[in-house]
């Protein structure tokens, strides 16, 4: 098909479905409107639940064999890069050269990575109660881990990287979701229920049931993972190279 | 809405599309300095934003973007270093006015909410957007020389 | 018209988004545009969970029942999502190396070109 | 209309989608699409949604750019590799 021709097929078909889009937003509730009975029945079952962020409560207790689906996703598309991005055959790796950074810049990474760490543990651990939980926390964590590559060397953040171990956490953070899922069928209620552990007191670290569990396992899944692309990038980025001509 | 929030939404908007023209535009130096004011923009708006709502939790919005504001500009600054080697952006007119903005915002806000642990977490944000705004504009000026690999 | 403005907003990033897809030249470009596509879908969930002068549904620094509060269901849909959609952003660009390596080239015009 | 903050950022954000797409070369992309996430978390903290705000700001503004930057980074050397390989 010529470019050409391929725009005009554009033109036709994303006018056709603009004019659709349009037409379904015009129909849509009105923008703040006062009509949220999803919204409302969460709000309610997750003060009876004494869980102090209602977003959290619906990720881990409402909606967790949504979150359970969400991690696999996860899971396949990390299992997919490291098959993807593995060292062939054809290729070798050489040691890059240490980069020579300008001490400031050193110094700011060196100082950042344990603040930027304890912060990320900080997001995971307080999920259920202030903004934050598992998923943005494990990335703020494993993205910090990589100011070693951006402020020291790749060596550096090699010496502090085992990609065996991470690769090992990753599972287990995942096994660890299904077994807390697993542990409420064994106590007599439903996969993934939250009725085993005491819901704690309202606005404390230990309340919500399993909400601070499955918190947790999706954190240290989502850190691990993390780690785990961005290592496999790395390898390609800095230190495999391709034989010549092959 | 009070002024906090229309601090914000004039903050937000002229620094904002400051930002997006310069990183939409132009030569490689200048979408770098762009893109770095970009966490210098939006970070004192967040905590304008958590003042304005009347919501201390989303001071953690302003320190997480405090901490990986900078980590992102370092990235480009690592990973672009052979071209800006040729094109050495220099703007630290823009970098002192930038901080000088964090620290009025910081020093505000924390005037409004009162000595507090709450005032500890602001003041942390704002040593790191400012810190974190020095070094990135210092990384960006010939912070990394290249090497083959690297 | 204003009662339906974000969601006309959502609707212009998505068609922005396809149009990057269908034109693009380079396919690391091409899933920079998939990831505006995507940033669409946020801004509409969250457009449809918003409620005026209301706050977000979370107690660590409120009363209960003391202010409205926004739709948490919506929220948590679209947070979960960035998160994976970060990771499968990963693999597409993963397999966009694959094809760098087997076919020398990003261009998806080459590439078709190759395979005819 | 709710809040003028609401339309400033609604207006932010599509004005950067149009950037990010008409931006063609990826690593210049990049830098849009990092300018992008942390406008799209401000959005979201004006639409009440702190939690999406965060996961936003955690791979927006460093994530993305980093995995962008290193797959362009991959293929520039390839490409190199392969023309130094072809002239010998």
């Amino acid at each position: 098909m010529s470019r050409r021709l391929r725009l005009a097929v554009l033109a036709v078909g994303g006018t056709g479905l603009a004019a659709l889009l349009v037409l379904a937003c015009l129909d849509l509730p009105s923008f703040g409107g006062r009509w949220h009975p999803y919204g409302e029945a969460a709000v309610r079952a997750s003060l009876d639940r004494h869980t102090a962020n209602t977003v959290a409560f619906v990720n881990f207790d409402l909606r967790a064999h949504d979150t359970l689906g969400e991690m696999s996703i996860l899971f396949a598309a990390v299992v997919g890069c490291v098959v993807l991005l593995r060292q062939a055959r054809d290729e070798h790796r050489e040691p890059p050269q240490p980069s020579d950074v300008a001490p400031p810049v050193r110094r700011y990474a060196l100082l950042v990575l344990p603040v930027a760490l304890v912060v990320g543990l900080y997001v995971v651990a307080h999920g259920q109660l202030s903004p934050g939980g598992g998923f943005q926390g494990g990335v703020v964590a494993a993205t910090a881990l990589h100011l070693l590559y951006l402020g020291a060397d790749y060596r550096a953040l090699e010496r502090v990287r085992p990609i065996g171990t991470y690769e090992v956490t990753d599972a287990l953070g995942t096994c660890a979701y299904l077994v807390v899922g697993l542990a409420g069928v064994l106590a007599g209620t439903a996969f993934l229920a939250n009725t085993l552990l005491p819901y704690g007191t309202f606005n404390t670290l230990s309340s919500g049931g399993t909400v601070p569990l499955l918190n947790a396992a999706i954190g240290m899944e989502v850190t691990s993972a993390v780690v785990v692309l961005l290592a496999r990038f790395l390898d390609q980025a800095v230190e495999i190279e391709e034989e010549q001509g092959s | 809405m009070n002024a906090w929030i229309l601090a914000a939404t004039i903050l937000l908007g002229a620094g904002l599309t400051a930002a997006l023209w310069g990183v939409a535009s132009g030569p490689l130096s200048r979408r770098m300095v762009a893109q770095n004011l970009t966490t210098a923009v939006a970070c004192p708006s967040l905590l304008l934003l958590a003042q304005g709502y009347h919501r201390p939790s989303y001071v953690d919005l302003a320190l997480l973007l405090a901490l990986l504001g900078p980590v992102g500009t370092l990235v480009f600054a690592r990973l672009l270093a052979d071209e800006l080697a040729v094109a050495t952006p220099a703007a630290w007119g823009l970098t002192w006015t930038a901080a000088g903005v964090s620290a009025a915002v910081v020093v505000a806000v924390c005037a409004a909410t009162g000595p507090s642990r709450a005032m500890v977490k602001l003041l942390v944000t704002g040593v790191l957007l400012i810190g974190g705004n020095l070094v990135a504009s210092r990384a960006l000026q010939g912070g990394f020389r290249q090497v083959r690999g690297g | 018209m204003t009662h339906v403005f974000p969601y006309l907003i959502a609707v212009w990033i998505f068609l922005v988004g396809c149009y990057g897809l269908a034109t693009s030249r380079n396919l690391i470009h091409a899933v920079g545009c998939l990831a505006v596509c995507q940033s669409a879908t946020y801004v509409l969930l969250l457009a449809v969970g918003y409620r005026d002068g209301a706050t977000a549904p979370v107690f660590s620094d409120l009363e209960p029942g003391t202010r409205p509060l926004v739709d948490p269901v919506v929220q948590a849909l679209a947070l979960t999502d960035i998160v994976v959609g970060a990771t499968v952003t990963a693999l597409l660009l993963a397999l966009v190396l694959q094809v760098a390596k087997r076919h020398g080239t990003v261009d998806p015009d080459e590439l078709s070109e190759l395979r005819g | 209309m709710a809040d003028a903050v609401i339309v400033v950022v609604l207006l932010l954000v599509a004005a950067t989608a149009t950037a990010a797409v008409a931006t063609r070369d990826p690593s210049r992309q990049a830098l849009v699409l990092s300018l992008q996430g942390v406008v799209l978390a401000v959005l979201f903290t004006v639409l009440q949604a702190p939690d999406v705000a965060l996961s936003q700001l955690a791979v927006g503004s460093a994530l993305t750019p980093l995995l962008i930057m290193l797959s362009v980074r991959k293929v520039r050397r390839r490409a190199r590799t392969t023309d130094e390989g072809g002239d010998g």
